[in-house]
């Protein structure tokens, strides 16, 4: 073929690749039921897709475990090859491509003048900014250099899982690498964020399919991540939910309860305040999720999720202190000296009042002998009742 | 009334305020500030009572009648006060307040305590009204009526002026009647007194007494230096009068070895020295104060009391407050009724939750008071009448004067009747002669 | 989100209480009354619509029993398109049960579909002009082996 | 840190302890004040006045028959509406999870869709007495700042409370952030207004009940 791959439609790499239009709309409905979306979108979608342009793609890991792409390559649908070969372009990825050392980082650099303005970031891990940014270094460059010169002339930034998106784990109190997510470092460009330890592939996929087919940013929550995957919370779209409103809790991870499969709310699960796609686009091409194998969700799509106390603290519960330390000890002391410092407040406001009664009954009796005088009688008007 | 005040000088609004919350403060304890703090503004205290039933006046809501002390209470000897003050959260009391708090506190409540008995909260109603009655004594706000009484009464022990002593009345009465008032013994079981009312208005009372007593062989003597029952003191609000006026018949007793002090038909007589004599004098009392009807009942149990049955059909009672529902009298009367063969029919809302007759708490000597006494009682006569019983009895001559100046007022053809008259009518077997 | 995702079909698992048995479960009468919905409008309007059995949480005897509902209709068609796919006319005409299967023959998509035929039976003019030229081609290509 | 997580943490932390620095303050404040000794001599024995006081505690909660006549709709007005509040309070699972954070201690709850409606039908309760305080003669006078503003504050409990359950009008964290911030706010004023009552309750009717039984007279 004489086309090069950046002129590309997708309908032309389809073809080029022997993708015959009915796999293709099977891909797209197959994605769209992923994403739980409806079926006519994914319809919609197959013909957006086919006339569209396939993104460059520059794909970014910093201060991050790998986790997310280890995710990103168990998409199922759309598969991460179709992903890659038939709908974007995938310039640079320095765990997946091919070249290394010089040669990957010109191909960044090609990727970028050629797609000025046009191509697509998708930042995996939070950036360090400590010590002059020296703890996430790749050739030399450290990964906040990286991400300023990457970003400027990005169409969007698309930040996969919790750690580009939020901070996650590194920014984690006492975040020792003074790591940020990109939203705190890039201010000018259109930021999406795919938050998850790690992000539900299909969404992460999903995302981008959609991307690439409207051309525009999805539609955003207060997070900046997309409403279609994060618009509800587990516990809205939990299969386990009938149990809450019945108020049937396992308390324990091995009681009767938990083997009936009832809420783990008591069991610390933070489904009511996470938002993620997890109980309809599952895990695994659809097989489960954390709630579905008995574990509560331990909100890692929410901001400071590992900072908000035990993760087998019911949300309802109070936290003291730092994370995890969910001491009644703590609270019985603070109880105490508040109710003893209180105590001796009272008393001291008793003694006051005592005080006040001595003065008010005073020993200037005569002088305000109102009622011994013989001669000052009372004066009274009586009022008549009406 | 007697010889008007040579006042001249009306106390300063100041002098009233300071005099107000002298009297609030030497009353306040633990426990009246507990029941201050606990109120909840519920209003449930004023369907308790028969000023606020019969005028659905919310400024007769019993706990409403305190308010300025509820007020003072927050300002000066809350848990906050300093707070208070400092932020201007309540206001101070002023002169006017409690000039317009002189009608609630005096006018309209008769000390009946039925408000104590409905709070949720539990909050004695009756006894912060008792003390914020204090409180306005000191501030020179005790109506003329009381103030004039209690101070004569604890200046010579009569609380008006009468042409001819107390003393030598009761004498008369005894004669008239042909009864033996005994009269200073040096020694005696029991000490009598004898309301001031009696003595002006139901003398068969007085002698009845007598005759009760000479039925039961008691060795008993009236004291002429303690004879009056009454103390305005109490209704005035006036503390140390009130003190006063109880230890002279405390010391009477004492002086005669008396065992026990006996409380005429005098509800609130009863509650002054039954239930707050000892605490004004300091320490318990070295005998025991009783009421008549109380005394009668325990002798009619011990079996040295013998009635015979009356003829008469139904009857009803009206329950003094202070004998009742304040003091705890409810069975003795009904005893003894029953031991006279009365079938007693009772008022709808009787014993404990009886309505006051309206006259307590020194309302019937107030002038003023009299058009909002005659509402409020109105009801009390209504249920008097539909018990359709044929005589009507009671056992304090406070409420008997009450219903007789509504059987004035109100036309009324019911006559209140004395319990103990009634008693001495009954008596049985022969009279032992007093040693 | 897809309106369909927000009907408020309770899921029930294990001991959750059972649906009356003789009728449909609650879940599966919502199910029903969305495809009679999509029907109307179809009828009315000519539009297509579709239901996504994926999004629906629905238990295995949910699934039967609204199998069992809509019966079986004269059509079978079986797609072999990276993956086996099989469409199926139900009892109800207009109404299809579609099963799409990757190819490692993991159900990835299963949708009820509200339409005269099925889409992704449907060809577009581009497919037929591309069938069209590739039947020219073999028969190029058949006369060019016959010549020579 | 987020709303919830403030409000459930440092927030509740500090309410806490203000509510038992306050209440400790209030309480000691009115025990330590003078006491007069009864000098009088009781018609029933320490033992049977006890039992008054005891007794006292409980039979007041329902009216003498002879003022129910009068008082038994606002009474059972109010009454229910505290029972209410104490099933939402003691019953509901992600509340008795607070109380076992705090206490250790955990009981059975009520099904969430019971607390549910008794929760609605607390807050319809809360709002008749809100309206009977306003237009009753006796409330209306007696009301002050204190009573608006502890039924404000309890009733912004109710409603977050209720909000969040229904996931209305925002979203989960912030209605349940905002539930538990407004639980904070009616701790921290609970010790400085009526909600003291709670604490007062019992005692009050016992010393009442105390004092009548040794008088003998009906309590």
């Amino acid at each position: 073929m004489a086309l090069r791959d950046r002129d590309m439609t997708i309908g032309d790499a389809l073809d080029r690749n022997h993708v015959s239009r009915r796999a293709f709309a099977k891909f797209c409905m197959a994605a769209a039921s992923a994403m739980a979306l409806p079926p006519m979108v994914g319809k919609a979608m197959a013909e957006q897709l086919r006339v569209a342009r396939r993104p460059s793609v520059i794909y970014l890991s910093f201060q991050e475990c790998t986790g997310c792409l280890e995710s990103l390559t168990r998409s199922f649908t759309p598969s991460i090859e179709g992903l890659i070969f038939d709908v974007v372009s995938l310039d640079y990825n320095d765990t997946l491509m091919a070249a290394s050392g010089a040669a990957a980082e010109e191909a960044r650099a090609t990727a970028i003048k050629e797609n000025y303005g046009k191509y697509l970031v998708i930042v995996d891990g939070s950036v360090p900014m400590g010590d002059g940014g020296i703890y996430s270094c790749a050739g030399g460059r450290s990964a906040v250099d990286v991400l300023r010169e990457t970003a400027k002339g990005a169409a969007a930034i698309v930040c996969v899982g919790t750690c580009s998106s939020f901070g996650g784990i590194p920014y984690a109190d006492p975040n020792p690498t003074g790591a940020l997510p990109v939203s705190d470092i890039i201010g000018n460009r259109p930021i999406i964020n795919i938050s998850g330890c790690p992000p539900i592939p299909e969404v992460i996929t999903g995302t981008l399919l959609q991307y690439a087919a409207r051309g525009t940013l999805p539609d955003l929550d207060a997070q900046r991540r997309p409403t279609a995957f994060f618009g509800n919370s587990i516990h809205d779209r939990c299969y386990r939910r009938p149990f809450y409103d019945q108020g049937k809790f396992a308390k324990s991870f091995d009681d009767e309860g938990a083997r009936n499969g009832w809420c783990l709310y008591e069991l610390g699960c933070k489904g009511p305040t996470t938002y993620n796609a997890c109980a309809t686009v599952k895990w695994n091409g659809g097989t489960s999720f954390p709630i579905e194998s008995g574990h509560g969700c331990i909100g890692c799509s929410e901001p400071g999720f590992w900072d908000k106390g035990s993760l087998y603290a019911p949300l309802s519960a109070a936290r003291w202190g730092k994370a995890g330390e969910a001491t009644s000890m703590e609270s019985l002391e603070l109880v105490a000296g508040g109710a003893i410092v209180g105590a001796a407040v009272g008393a001291g406001a008793a003694l006051l009042g005592r005080h006040r009664q001595n003065q008010l009954i005073g020993g200037n009796e005569p002088a305000a002998g109102v009622a011994r005088a013989p001669g000052a009688g009372p004066e009274v008007t009586h009022r008549q009742e009406k | 009334m007697n010889s008007p005040p040579t006042a001249d000088l009306a106390p300063t609004p100041a002098a009233r305020v300071q005099g107000a919350m002298r009297g609030f403060a030497r009353e306040l304890g633990a426990l009246s500030a507990f029941r201050l703090d606990s109120c909840i503004h519920c209003g449930i205290c004023a369907d308790a009572c028969h000023f606020y039933i019969a005028t659905e006046d919310p400024q007769y809501t019993p706990i409403w009648k305190v308010e300025p002390f509820k007020q003072a209470y927050k300002r000066e000897s809350s848990a906050f006060a300093p707070l208070v003050r400092l932020f201007g959260l309540k206001r101070e009391v002023t002169a006017e307040q409690l000039g317009d708090w002189q009608h609630l506190l005096f006018d309209s409540c008769n000390l009946c305590g039925r408000c104590s008995l409905i709070c949720p909260m539990g909050i004695d109603v009756a006894a912060l009204i008792e003390q914020a009655r204090h409180a306005m004594f000191e501030a020179g706000l005790a109506p003329p009526e009381l103030y004039e009484r209690a101070a004569l009464q604890s200046r010579t022990g009569q609380p008006e002026a009468s042409t001819e002593p107390y003393r030598d009345q009761l004498l008369a009465i005894g004669r008239e009647h042909g009864v033996v008032i005994p009269l200073d013994l040096a020694e005696a079981e029991v000490m009598l007194c004898v309301p001031r009312t009696d003595i002006e208005h139901y003398p068969d009372a007085v002698a009845a007494l007598a005759r009760v007593m000479t039925h039961l062989g008691v060795r008993c003597t009236f004291r002429s230096d303690g004879l009056i029952a009454e103390n305005y003191g109490y209704f005035a609000g006036g503390r140390d009068w009130q003190r006063e006026i109880s230890l002279r018949l405390i010391e009477q007793a004492v002086a005669c070895k008396a065992k026990t002090l006996l409380v005429p038909e005098c509800g609130h007589a009863y509650t002054a020295l039954r239930w707050e004599a000892a605490d004004l004098y300091g320490k318990p009392l070295p005998f025991e104060v009783r009421h008549v009807t109380e005394y009668l009942g325990e002798q009619l149990q011990a079996g040295r009391l013998k009635l015979k049955k009356a003829d008469t059909g139904k009857v009803t009672f009206h329950d003094p407050c202070q004998l009742v529902r304040k003091g705890g009298v409810t069975n003795a009367p009904r005893e003894l009724m029953q031991a006279m063969g009365l079938s007693v029919s009772e008022l709808q809302n009787h014993g404990g939750f009886a309505f006051c007759c309206g006259g307590g708490g020194g309302v019937i000597d107030l002038k003023g008071a009299a058009p909002l006494r005659y509402r409020a009682m109105a009801a009390k006569l209504r249920e008097v009448d539909d018990t359709g019983a044929q005589a009507f009895l009671t056992s304090c001559s406070d409420c008997r004067r009450t219903f007789d100046d509504a059987r004035e007022h109100f036309r009324w053809d019911k006559t209140p009747h004395s319990l103990l008259e009634w008693v001495a009518a009954q008596l049985a077997g022969p009279q032992k002669s007093q040693p | 989100m897809s309106e369909v995702a927000n009907i408020g079909v309770p899921t029930q698992l294990g001991a959750a209480p059972a649906a009356d048995s003789q009728g449909l479960g609650a879940g599966v009468a919502a199910v029903a009354y969305e495809i009679a919905h999509l029907l109307e409008r179809l009828v009315a309007h000519g539009e297509c619509g579709a239901i996504d059995l994926r999004s629906l949480p629905m238990t295995i005897a949910d699934r039967l029993r609204l199998q069992e509902f809509l019966g079986s209709g004269e059509v079978r068609a079986e797609i072999s398109a990276d993956g086996p796919s099989v469409v199926r006319e139900t009892a109800i005409p207009g109404v299809w049960w579609s099963e799409h299967r990757n190819a490692h023959a993991e159900l990835i998509a299963e949708v009820i579909e509200v339409c005269p035929v099925p889409e992704i039976l449907v060809l577009s003019k581009e497919e037929l002009a591309t069938g069209s030229s590739s039947l020219r081609e073999r028969i190029a290509t058949l006369r060019a082996a016959h010549e020579s | 840190m987020d709303l919830l997580g403030f409000a459930r943490g440092t927030g509740l932390k500090v309410a806490l302890v203000v509510f038992c620095f306050g209440v400790a303050w209030r309480l000691v404040a009115v025990a330590l004040l003078k006491y007069k000794r009864n000098f009088n001599e009781p018609r029933r024995s320490v033992a049977h006045s006890a039992l008054g006081g005891l007794l006292t505690m409980g039979s007041r909660s329902w009216p003498h028959a002879e003022f129910i006549p009068r008082t038994g709709a606002g009474e059972a007005l109010g009454y229910s509406y505290h029972i209410g509040l104490f099933l939402i309070v003691l019953a509901f699972a992600p509340h008795i999870a607070l109380f076992r954070s705090l206490t250790g201690f955990s009981w059975p709850a009520l099904p969430s869709s019971v607390i549910t409606i008794i929760s609605v039908l607390t807050l319809t309760l809360f709002l008749a007495v809100l309206f009977r305080r306003v237009t009753n003669g006796v409330m209306r006078l007696l009301s002050n700042f204190d009573d608006y503003f502890s039924w404000f504050i309890t009733a912004s409990v109710i409603v977050t409370g209720l909000a969040a359950t229904a996931h209305f009008g925002a979203r989960y964290e912030t209605l349940l952030g905002l539930h538990v911030l407004s639980f904070d706010a009616l701790l921290i004023w609970f010790p400085f207004g009526k909600l003291m009552h709670a604490f007062y309750l019992l005692p009050s009717r016992a010393f009442n009940g105390y004092l009548l039984a040794r008088k003998g007279a009906p309590s």
